[in-house]
C-alpha cells in the first residue's frame, strides 16, 4: 500500500536542426583554436597602414583594423586566445573546485566548515575585482588573467561539489556499498567521485562561456594577452575608439564573443536536460 | 545570528589580510608607484620612504594597518593625495544610485517577462529565452557601447554622462542591469513553470483558482526561493559590473576608483575597496538568509 | 475485453462516455465510460499507469498541459463539458466538485499555511463572506477530525504529518459543499491505523449525501466503502459492477488475478501468482545466525530504537511491522553494521558483529545483505546491471561474468539486461536485480527493508514468490520490514511489531495477528481494510 | 554678440591628481590651475616673459638676484591681501619637507633665499646661475596660494576648493571621478600681459566633466551635451572637421617631442649600426598616418617644433630607408633569421623591448608602438615587444634595466629644462645610459646663461649630438592638443607657454 512509482522512459536523443547549428560553431571555433591556418591564410598580426579602416569587401571579408590588419584573420586567431584563456580558467578552476568541494565534503565537520568559509572569502570580492586584483599584482598577460579567473571561480565549483558530495555521501548505493564490504577509499573513487561529477559538464559548459566574457572584460580594461595579440576583448577595447567610422572593427568581436557564449551555453543547456533527464 | 556576526567578522578580517598580503607579494614596491612618472634620485625616494612610514617592517605595518581599520581609518592614498575614507565617502553613492538602479531594472524587467512569458505559447516563450539568452552572452562592456552610441549619440534621448539626475543613471543602469535581467529571467521563468507543475498547483487550480491568481498567490514565491540564493551573485556582478560601467559611461563611483587605485598599486584604495566589497557581501547575505526564512516556511526549522 | 459503454444518464453528476485522453500523441485512455450519480461512491481500481489519475484529472478539465481530450459525450453537472471554457471549468471545480490529489504530501502549496488554502476555495467562490471565513476553515479542520484547528491553522504543510495533510487537503476539497469528491489515492501514503481514519472521514462524507469518485490501487481500500467498481487495466475500463460482485465473484481473468494477487494470512504457504503450494524452508532453531540484544540508538535526544532484542536462526524469516517512523530502517542498519548502536550488541553466527572495527567488519559483509525499499537509490547511477550485481562478487573477473548472467537467470531476467541501466527497467525488475545483487555472495542473512512497498500488488506478488523460491533454495534467513501486515502475515514465521522505537509484542506470525496481546498491535490489525466475505479476512 | 549669462561645460579626459598647483605634475591640469591661480609671470606667444602678478623683474647681470615688483591691487578668493609676504610664504611652502621633494630638488635647487624688501617689492637670491629660474616663475608651480589657505587647508596635498588662489574663477564643487565646477571671480583685474581682454571673466561658471572614453567625450560633443572637448582622437577629426556646428583647434605642444629613447647599455643597441637600422625600419610617414589619420606632425629632433631651440637642420636626417636598415643590419653581424623572419646572432633573436606604464600610456601611444612592431618585423625581422604594465613593474623593468627602448615625450615649458634631465650622464631621468662630456657641458653652459641666441646654439649641438652623430633617440612625432567645440564657443586658445590648452578666462559663449 504505497506510492507506486512509475518508471520513466528512457530519454531520447532527438536531433534537431537547431541543436546543430551551435554545435556547428562551436566546431568551426576549435578548428580556430587549433589550427585556425585551416580557416584563414592571412597573418592577423600583418600591418597594413595604408589600407586601415577599409570597411567589409572582397579584399577582407570583415574589413580591416587601425592598422590595417585583416578583422577577419584576427576575429580567427583571436579564437586561440580568448577560448584559450576560457577553457584553461574554466580547467583549472574545475580541478582545484572539485578537489577542494570534495575534500570539503568528505572532511570532518570542523575542517568542512574552515574550507566553506574560505568559499566565503574568495566570493566576497566581485569576480571582475578579485581578477582585477590579481592581475594588478601579477601584472597583464594571457597567463595572469587565466589564473585570476580561475581564482575567481574556484568557489563556484567547490560549493556544488561540496553539496553534491554531502548527497552522495548520504545516499543508498555509497551505503550499499559499505554492505558489499568494499573499503572507503575505494567507495570514494568508485562511487562518490564519478558521481558528484554529474553536474560539471553543464557548469562547465557554462561556466567556460562565462569565463570567455571575463577574460574579454578583462581585456577590454587592458589586463588581457598584450598588444598586438589578437584577442577578442582586446580587439573590442581598441575598436570602440573607431566606431563611428569603422563599425566592423568592434562588430566583429563582439558577434565572435556573443555566439561563443550563446553556443556554449545552449549546448551546456541541453547536457543539462540530458543529465536530468537520466537522474529521476 | 550571533554566530553569523562573527563568521561575518571572520570573512572580513579574512578578506583584508589576504588583500594586505596579495599586496605584499606584488612587484615592483611601493615606492616607485610614489615616485611615478616624476625625476627619481636617491634623496627624494628616501624622503618618501620616510613620510610613508615604509622603512618599517612588514608586520608592523600590517598591525598598524590593523589597527587603523579597527579606528575606523583607511589610511591615505597614494596616488589621489587624500584621505581612503574621504575618497570612498563620495564615491559610495554614486555606485549605490547605479547598482540599485540596475539592480531594480533587472529585477523588474525579469520578474514582468517571466510572468507574462511563463507557461505562455512556444514563440512567445522561445523569444523570451532567446533575449534573455543574448543579453547574458553580449559582453556587459559591448551592451554599454549599443546604448550609448544608439540612445545617445544617435537619438540623444539619454545624457551621456555624469551623475546628474535621472535620465543620467537610465543607460548605465539597463548596461547594468541587462545581464541581470537575462539571468533572473531565466531563473525566474524556470522556477515559475516548474511550480506550475507542482501538485499543489493541480490542487489549486481544483479550487477554481485562475491562473494568475496561481501565479500571483502560489508560483511567485516558489520561484523566488531559487532567484534569492542567486542574489549573492547579483551583488557581485553588480559590484564588479560597476567598475566597467563606470568608466565606460564617466560617471564617478566606486569601480573607477577601484580600476584606478588597481592599475596604480594605490594600495590603501585597494585594501579599502576590498573591504567595503566584503562588508556589502556580508552584509547582503546576512540579509538574503533572513528574506529566505520569511520566503521558506520549511528552513525556519 | 468488455467496454462498458451506457450512455449517462440524466440525473449523473459526472458522465463521460468513450473518454481518449492523450499525451504528445500516445493515449493512456483509450475510451473510458462511466457516470457518478448523486450520493453514490464509484470507485476506480487498478495497477499503476493504467490511467486512473488521468481519467480523474480529465472529469475536471484537468488533464495537463500537451494532453489532447475527446469523448462521444461528456456530461458535468448536467451540462456539456465538451463545449466548455476555461472560465467554465473554473466555476465548477471547488464548488461543483472536489478535487484530493495522489500526491497527498506535495498538494498542498508548502509556503502557506494551511489555513490560507483552504480559505483560498472559499474565498475564490465566494461561498463565505470574508468576515466569516477563517471560523469557517476552523470549523472545516474540525470536521474532518483535525486536533485543535486553530493552531494547525496557522501552520505549513512540513509541519504536519501525512494524516493530517491529507485531512487538511480534504477539508479544503470540502469547504465549498461540491456535490461531488473526487479522491486519487487518499490513503495511499499513509499508515494502516490512519488510512482507517481518512476512510472513516470520506465515509462519513458519503453518509452525509457527497458523492465520491475514489480512486485506489488497493482492493481492499475501497471494498468497505464502494457502491460500485470500475477495474481499469491499460486505459480501460475491464470490469464494473457493485462492489459485492467485483470482488466476490470477478469475472474478468485481470480481476481475478489481482485479486489472488493480495498476500495475506490465507495465502500463506501458496504461491501468489499460481496459488500453487510452496514448500517454507524449515527454520532451524539451534543455528541463531543474527540476533540483537538491548539494542538502543538515538537522533538527538530522541530515542529512535529503545531497548531492541531479537534473534534470527538459519533458515527463518523474522517479519518487523510498525507505523512509519517506528524505528524499522534503523533497526535495520544497526543489523547491518552500518550503525553503531548506542547501548546493546549485534553478533553475527554468534560472534561479536555491532562493535568491530570497520577494518575487521569487511571481510564479514558478504555474510549479511540488503534489499531496500527504492533499488534505484540503492543503484550507482551510472553503472549498468552487470555492473552492479558483479560489485558484491569477489570472483576473477572471467567468473564475475558467468556468475552475473547465472543469477539474473535465477530471477527471471534475460541476459541482455546485464548490459541496460536500472532506469530502463520497470519497478518490479528494478527489485529483481537488486535480488540478484544481493544474493550473488551467497549471505547467510538477507535484510529486507521494504522490499515490496513500492509495488503494484502483481508485481508484488511475482517479488515475493522470486523471494521465497530463493529463500528455500539457499536457506538463507531473512529480516524482513514491512508496514504491510498483509505482506508479513504471508511471508514470516515470527514477528516484530515495533511502536517508537520499542518491541510492544513479538511471536509466531500467526499467533500475533489472529490473537493479538498488546492494545497497539490490536488496534493495528484492526485497521488493515477487509476484503468482503467471499475469501474471508485477509491477514 | 556675446550671451554674458551663458555656462559652459567641458569634458576633459583625465581628471587632476592634485587641484594644488605647488604639487602640479600633469599638463593635462594646467588649463585647471589657471583658472583658479595666476602665477608671477606669463609667456608670450613668441616665448617671451610678460607680466601678471608682477608689474615687472630685475635681474642682476651676475643672474643671481632678481628683483619682483608686483601689483598691489590682487586678492585671493579669500580676502586676504597678495603681497610680497604672501609670495615669499607660498616659496618657503616648498622648502617643507616632504611636501614637493621633486620641485625643491630641481626647480628650486638654485633658489638661496627670498626676502621682503617692502610690501610690494621682492628679492630672491640665487646660489648659482638658473637659466629656467624664470620659468619657473611663470610655470603652474609659481600659481600664487593664499598663505592662509596653506595653513587651514583640510587637505593640503590635494588642494580643492579651500586651497585658494587669485585667479579669474574660484573652484566651489570637486566630485570624484566626475566634474569640477567653477564660478567667477567677479573682482578679478588682473590677467596675463597677452589676454584677449580685461576684467572678470565672461562665464559666470564653468564645469569641467571628466570623461575619460574618448568616444564618450566626442558623443557628449556632438550631441551637445558638452560644448567644449579637449583630447580629440585623430579618428574622430574627420567628422569633426565635416561638421558644420563644431570647430577644431590645434596647437604642438612645448617641450620635448614624442621619441624612443635607445638603451645603449647593452646589445642590441649598444651597438649604433642596430640604433641606426631600427630608425631606418619604419616608415614614420606611414604608420603616424595610419595611427593618427595624418594628424600628427612628424618630429625630426628631441626637440619639439614649438620650442625656439628646435634645430631645423634634422629635419629629413634619418628614418624609412629600408635597404640601408637591411645592410646595416647585416653588417652588425645579424644577418641570419629564424623560423619566423626574425633576425639572429648566435643563436640569440633581435629582440628589443619596451616597457610602458599604463597609467603613463596616452595618445594613443600603445597603438603607435604596434604599428612600428609591425614595421620593423615586416621590413628588418626586427622582433620588438611591447609590454604594458603596472607602474611598479614599469619601474622594476627600467631598474633591473630589462627594457631597450624607452618612449617619453616631456611637456615642459621649456625643452632645455626637459634635455636637463634626460640626457646628462646623471640625468634623473637618463634611461639611454648615454654619456658625453661634451653633451653635459653643454647643457651646463645653456642653463647658466639667459642669453637665448646663445642658449639656441647650444641646444642645438645637443641635438645634432643625440640625434645623428650617436643616434640614441629616434623622434616620432610631436605631440599636440585639439580642442573641439561648438561654433558658439570663442576664445579657446591654447597655452603659449605649453602648447595645451588653456584656462577659461576668455572664453565665451556669442554669435
Ligand atoms: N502529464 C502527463 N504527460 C505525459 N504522460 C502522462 C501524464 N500524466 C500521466 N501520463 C501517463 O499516463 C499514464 C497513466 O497515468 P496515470 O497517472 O493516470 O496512472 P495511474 O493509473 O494513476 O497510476 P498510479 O497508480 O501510479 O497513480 C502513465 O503511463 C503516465 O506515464
Ligand atoms: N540520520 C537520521 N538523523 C536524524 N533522525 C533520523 C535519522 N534517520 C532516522 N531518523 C529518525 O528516526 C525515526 C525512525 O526512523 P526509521 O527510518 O527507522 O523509521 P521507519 O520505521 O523505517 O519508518 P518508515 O516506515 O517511514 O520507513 C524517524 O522519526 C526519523 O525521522
Ligand atoms: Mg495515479
Ligand atoms: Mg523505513
Ligand atoms: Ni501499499
Amino acid at each position: 500500500m504505497s506510492a507506486v512509482a512509475g518508471s520513466r522512459p528512457a530519454p531520447k536523443v532527438f536531433v534537431r536542426p537547431g541543436a546543430l547549428l551551435p554545435a556547428a560553431f562551436l566546431v568551426l571555433l576549435g578548428i580556430a583554436v587549433v589550427v585556425p591556418g585551416l580557416l584563414t591564410s592571412v597573418d592577423p598580426l600583418a600591418a597594413d597602414p595604408l589600407n586601415a579602416l577599409s570597411p567589409p569587401g572582397a579584399a577582407h571579408w570583415f574589413g580591416t583594423d587601425h592598422l590595417g590588419r585583416d578583422v577577419l584573420a584576427r576575429a580567427i586567431h583571436g579564437a586561440g586566445h580568448s577560448v584559450v584563456i576560457g577553457v584553461a580558467a574554466t580547467a583549472i578552476a574545475v580541478a582545484s573546485g572539485v578537489l577542494l568541494g570534495l575534500a570539503a565534503g568528505l572532511s570532518p565537520t570542523w575542517l568542512d566548515e574552515a574550507l566553506a568559509r574560505s568559499f566565503d572569502v574568495l566570493s566576497t570580492l566581485p569576480e571582475l575585482l578579485l581578477a582585477l586584483l590579481i592581475v594588478a599584482i601579477t601584472g597583464p598577460g594571457t597567463g595572469n588573467v587565466i589564473f585570476a579567473i580561475a581564482v575567481a571561480q574556484v568557489p563556484n565549483y567547490a560549493r556544488v561539489i561540496r553539496a553534491q558530495t554531502f548527497v552522495v555521501r548520504h545516499s543508498g548505493y555509497v551505503e550499499q556499498a559499505l554492505t558489499f564490504g568494499r573499503s572507503r577509499l575505494a567507495i570514494t573513487a568508485g562511487h562518490v567521485l564519478p558521481n558528484v561529477l554529474g553536474p560539471i559538464p553543464v557548469l562547465a559548459t557554462i561556466g567556460l562561456g562565462q569565463a570567455v566574457i571575463a577574460g574579454s572584460g578583462l581585456s577590454f580594461l587592458g589586463m588581457g594577452p598584450q598588444p598586438p595579440a589578437a584577442e577578442w576583448g582586446a580587439m573590442l577595447a581598441e575598436a570602440r575608439n573607431y566606431l563611428r567610422v569603422a563599425w566592423w572593427e568592434a562588430f566583429f568581436p563582439g558577434l565572435a564573443i556573443t555566439l561563443t557564449v550563446v553556443c556554449l551555453t545552449v549546448v551546456g543547456r541541453r547536457l543539462q536536460r540530458r543529465f536530468e533527464g537520466r537522474t529521476p | 545570528m550571533i554566530r553569523r556576526l562573527g563568521a561575518g567578522l571572520a570573512v572580513l578580517w579574512a578578506a583584508a589580510t589576504t588583500s594586505y598580503v596579495a599586496l605584499l607579494l606584488a612587484p615592483g614596491d611601493t615606492v616607485d608607484i610614489l615616485v611615478g612618472d616624476g625625476p627619481d634620485t636617491p634623496e627624494i625616494r628616501a624622503r618618501i620612504v620616510a613620510e610613508w612610514g615604509l622603512d618599517r617592517p612588514e608586520i608592523v605595518q600590517y598591525v598598524a594597518y590593523l589597527w587603523r581599520l579597527l579606528h575606523g581609518d583607511l589610511g591615505r592614498s597614494y596616488q589621489l593625495q587624500r584621505g581612503v575614507g574621504e575618497i570612498l565617502a563620495t564615491q559610495v553613492g554614486p555606485t549605490a544610485q547605479l547598482t540599485l538602479a540596475a539592480a531594480a531594472a533587472g529585477v523588474a524587467l525579469a520578474g514582468i517577462i517571466a510572468v507574462v512569458t511563463a507557461g505562455r505559447g512556444r514563440w512567445l516563450r522561445g523569444a523570451a529565452s532567446a533575449a534573455e539568452l543574448v543579453s547574458v552572452s553580449v559582453p556587459p562592456f559591448l551592451i554599454g557601447i549599443v546604448l550609448l552610441s544608439v540612445f545617445s549619440f544617435t537619438l540623444g534621448w539619454f545624457p551621456v554622462s555624469g551623475a546628474q539626475g535621472p535620465a543620467a543613471l537610465v543607460l548605465p543602469a539597463l548596461a547594468l542591469g541587462l545581464p541581470i535581467a537575462g539571468v533572473l529571467g531565466q531563473v525566474l521563468r524556470g522556477g515559475l513553470e516548474r511550480a506550475l507543475e507542482q501538485p499543489f498547483a493541480v490542487t489549486a487550480r481544483a479550487r477554481g483558482l485562475t491562473e494568475r491568481a496561481l501565479v500571483a498567490r502560489h508560483a511567485l514565491r516558489h520561484a523566488l526561493i531559487p532567484a534569492v540564493t542567486l542574489a549573492g551573485w547579483f551583488t557581485g556582478t553588480l559590484l564588479g559590473g560597476a567598475v566597467i560601467t563606470e568608466i565606460l559611461f564617466g560617471r564617478p563611483g566606486l569601480g573607477q576608483v577601484a580600476m584606478q587605485a588597481v592599475t596604480g598599486r594605490d594600495m590603501p584604495v585597494v585594501m579599502a575597496v576590498v573591504l567595503l566589497s566584503a562588508i556589502v557581501y556580508v552584509t547582503i547575505s546576512t540579509l538574503l538568509d533572513l528574506a529566505y526564512r520569511a520566503i521558506d516556511p520549511r528552513i525556519r526549522g | 475485453m468488455t467496454t462498458y459503454a451506457a450512455p449517462p444518464s440524466v440525473g449523473t453528476l459526472v458522465g463521460v462516455t468513450d473518454l481518449r485522453v492523450g499525451f504528445d500523441g500516445t493515449e493512456v485512455v483509450r475510451g473510458v465510460s462511466l457516470s457518478v450519480a448523486p450520493g453514490e461512491c464509484v470507485a476506480i481500481v487498478g495497477e499503476s499507469g493504467s490511467g486512473k489519475s488521468v481519467t480523474a484529472r480529465t472529469l475536471l478539465g484537468l488533464a495537463g498541459p500537451r494532453s489532447t481530450v475527446s469523448a462521444a459525450e461528456f456530461r458535468v453537472s448536467g451540462r456539456d463539458a465538451l463545449a466548455f471554457g476555461p472560465a467554465d471549468w473554473r466555476r465548477l471545480r471547488g464548488r461543483f466538485a472536489g478535487l484530493v490529489l495522489q500526491d497527498a504530501l506535495v498538494s498542498l502549496d508548502p509556503l502557506r499555511t494551511v489555513g490560507a488554502e483552504i480559505a483560498e476555495v472559499l474565498a475564490v467562490h465566494g461561498v463565505v463572506p470574508r468576515a466569516r471565513r477563517a471560523d469557517r476553515v476552523l470549523e472545516l479542520l474540525e470536521a474532518v477530525g483535525v486536533p485543535d484547528p486553530a493552531a494547525r491553522a496557522g501552520q505549513h504543510p512540513h509541519q504536519l504529518s501525512g494524516g493530517l495533510r491529507q485531512r487538511a487537503l480534504i477539508a479544503s476539497a470540502i469547504a465549498a459543499d461540491p456535490e461531488l469528491i473526487i479522491a486519487d489515492e487518499p490513503t495511499t501514503a499513509l499508515d494502516v491505523t490512519v488510512q482507517a481514519q481518512i476512510l472513516r472521514l470520506l465515509a462519513e462524507r458519503k453518509a452525509a449525501g457527497t458523492a465520491l469518485l475514489l480512486i485506489s490501487h488497493d482492493l481492499a481500500v475501497v471494498a468497505s466503502i464502494a457502491d460500485r467498481i470500475l477495474v481499469m487495466k491499460d486505459g480501460l475500463i475491464v470490469e464494473e459492477g457493485p462492489a459485492g460482485d467485483v470482488l466476490g465473484a470477478p469475472a474478468h481473468d485481470y480481476t481475478k488475478s489481482l485479486l489472488a494477487a493480495v498476500p495475506s494470512a490465507a495465502s500463506r504457504g501458496t504461491r501468489l501468482t499460481t496459488g500453487a503450494p510452496r514448500t517454507r524452508p524449515v527454520p532451524n532453531p539451534s543455528a541463531q545466525v543474527l540476533a540483537g540484544t538491548g539494542l538502543s540508538r538515538s537522533y538527538g535526544p530522541r530515542r529512535v530504537v529503545d531497548d531492541v532484542s531479537f534473534a534470527l536462526h538459519e533458515g527463518e524469516t523474522l517479519g518487523v511491522v510498525g507505523e512509519s517512523g517506528s524505528g524499522k530502517t534503523t533497526l535495520a542498519r544497526l543489523a547491518l553494521g552500518l550503525l553503531e548502536p548506542d547501548a546493546g550488541r549485534v553478533s553475527l553466527h554468534q560472534r561479536q558483529w555491532s562493535h568491530l572495527r570497520e577494518r575487521a567488519r569487511r571481510p564479514l559483509r558478504p555474510r549479511i545483505q540488503l534489499i531496500s525499499q527504492n533499488p534505484l537509490d540503492s543503484f550507482d547511477p551510472r553503472h549498468t546491471v552487470g555492473r552492479l550485481v558483479a560489485e558484491p562478487l569477489r570472483l576473477p573477473r572471467a567468473e564475475r561474468h558467468a556468475q552475473v548472467l547465472d543469477m539474473l537467470d535465477r530471477v527471471g531476467l534475460p541476459p541482455e539486461t546485464a548490459a541496460r541501466h536500472p532506469r530502463e527497467l520497470s519497478g518490479g525488475q528494478r527489485q529483481r536485480v537488486a535480488i540478484a545483487r544481493a544474493l550473488g555472495p551467497r549471505p547467510d542473512v538477507l535484510v529486507c527493508d521494504e522490499p515490496v512497498s513500492a509495488l503494484d500488488v502483481s508485481i508484488q506478488a511475482q517479488v515475493l514468490d522470486l523471494l521465497a523460491d530463493l529463500q528455500s533454495e539457499y536457506g538463507t534467513a531473512m529480516l524482513f520490514i514491512s508496514h504491510d501486515l498483509g505482506v508479513v502475515h504471508h511471508v514470516a514465521d515470527r514477528v516484530l511489531v515495533m511502536k517508537d522505537g520499542q518491541v510492544v509484542e513479538e511471536g509466531d506470525v500467526r499467533a500475533v495477528f489472529s490473537r493479538p496481546r498488546d492494545p497497539y498491535t490490536r488496534a493495528l490489525v484492526a485497521s488493515v481494510p477487509r476484503m468482503p466475505a467471499r475469501t474471508g479476512p485477509r491477514l | 554678440q556675446t550671451t554674458q549669462n551663458a555656462t559652459l561645460t567641458w569634458a576633459v579626459e583625465t581628471q587632476p591628481i592634485t587641484l594644488n598647483p605647488q604639487l602640479w605634475s600633469q599638463n593635462k591640469a594646467r588649463l585647471l590651475v589657471f583658472n583658479q591661480f595666476d602665477a608671477l609671470i606669463s609667456r608670450g606667444e613668441d616665448g617671451s616673459f610678460q607680466p601678471w602678478l608682477a608689474k615687472s623683474w630685475e635681474a642682476s647681470d651676475d643672474g643671481l638676484t632678481y628683483t619682483l615688483d608686483l601689483r598691489d591691487d590682487v586678492t585671493f578668493h579669500d580676502g586676504t591681501k597678495f603681497d610680497a609676504a604672501s609670495v615669499k610664504a607660498n616659496l618657503d611652502q616648498f622648502r617643507v619637507p616632504g611636501y614637493n621633494p621633486a620641485v625643491a630638488a630641481i626647480q628650486l635647487k638654485a633658489l638661496d633665499e627670498a626676502e621682503v624688501v617692502s610690501p610690494y617689492r621682492l628679492k630672491l637670491t640665487l646660489k648659482e646661475p638658473d637659466a629656467l629660474f624664470l620659468d619657473f616663475l611663470a610655470s603652474p608651480y609659481a600659481g600664487q596660494v593664499s598663505p592662509k589657505s596653506l595653513k587651514s587647508a583640510k587637505d593640503l596635498k590635494f588642494g580643492g576648493p579651500d586651497l585658494v588662489g587669485t585667479g579669474p574663477f574660484i573652484l566651489d564643487r570637486f566630485v570624484q571621478g566626475q566634474e569640477l565646477h567653477y564660478r567667477r571671480n567677479p573682482a578679478y583685474q588682473w590677467p596675463p600681459a597677452g589676454a584677449a581682454h580685461q576684467g572678470p571673466a565672461y562665464l559666470p561658471e564653468i564645469t569641467y566633466r571628466f570623461l575619460p572614453e574618448a568616444a564618450v567625450r566626442v558623443g557628449a560633443l556632438t550631441s551637445g551635451q558638452v560644448q567644449v572637448i579637449e583630447g580629440v582622437p585623430a579618428t574622430e577629426v574627420g567628422l569633426i572637421k565635416k561638421d558644420p556646428d563644431l570647430t577644431l583647434q590645434t596647437s604642438l605642444n612645448s617641450g620635448t617631442a614624442y621619441s624612443y629613447y635607445f638603451n645603449t647599455s647593452h646589445p642590441p643597441f649598444d651597438d649604433q649600426r642596430v640604433r641606426e637600422a631600427f630608425r631606418e625600419a619604419v616608415d614614420v610617414d606611414a604608420v603616424l598616418k595610419s595611427v593618427y589619420q595624418g594628424t600628427a606632425t612628424r618630429a625630426w629632433s628631441i626637440v619639439g617644433e614649438k620650442s625656439p631651440f628646435y634645430d631645423g637642420t634634422l629635419k629629413g636626417t634619418f628614418g624609412g630607408d629600408l635597404a640601408k636598415a637591411n645592410s646595416l643590419l647585416d653588417a652588425a653581424g645579424w644577418g641570419q633569421r629564424d623560423a619566423e623572419g626574425f633576425r639572429v646572432k648566435d643563436g640569440k633573436r633581435l629582440t628589443v623591448r619596451e616597457v610602458a606604464s599604463a597609467p603613463f600610456v596616452r595618445d594613443r601611444r600603445d597603438i603607435l608602438s604596434q604599428a612600428v612592431q609591425a614595421q620593423v618585423k615586416q621590413n628588418a625581422g626586427i622582433d620588438f615587444q611591447v609590454r604594458i604594465v603596472d607602474q611598479g613593474s614599469a619601474q622594476k623593468a627600467l631598474e633591473e634595466d630589462q627594457y631597450e627602448i624607452f618612449g617619453n615625450s616631456r611637456g615642459d615649458s621649456d625643452a632645455g629644462a626637459a634635455l636637463n634631465l634626460i640626457l646628462p650622464e646623471k640625468g634623473a631621468i637618463n634611461r639611454t645610459h648615454f654619456a658625453d662630456p661634451r653633451v653635459d657641458k653643454w647643457l651646463a653652459s645653456a642653463s647658466a646663461t639667459s642669453d637665448q641666441a646663445e642658449r639656441k646654439e647650444l641646444y642645438a649641438k645637443v641635438q645634432r649630438a643625440a640625434v645623428t652623430e650617436k643616434a640614441i633617440v629616434f623622434p616620432i612625432y610631436v605631440p599636440a592638443d585639439q580642442v573641439a567645440a561648438r561654433k558658439s564657443v570663442r576664445g579657446l586658445g591654447f597655452d603659449p607657454a605649453s602648447g595645451t590648452p588653456a584656462g577659461a578666462y576668455d572664453v565665451r559663449i556669442g554669435t
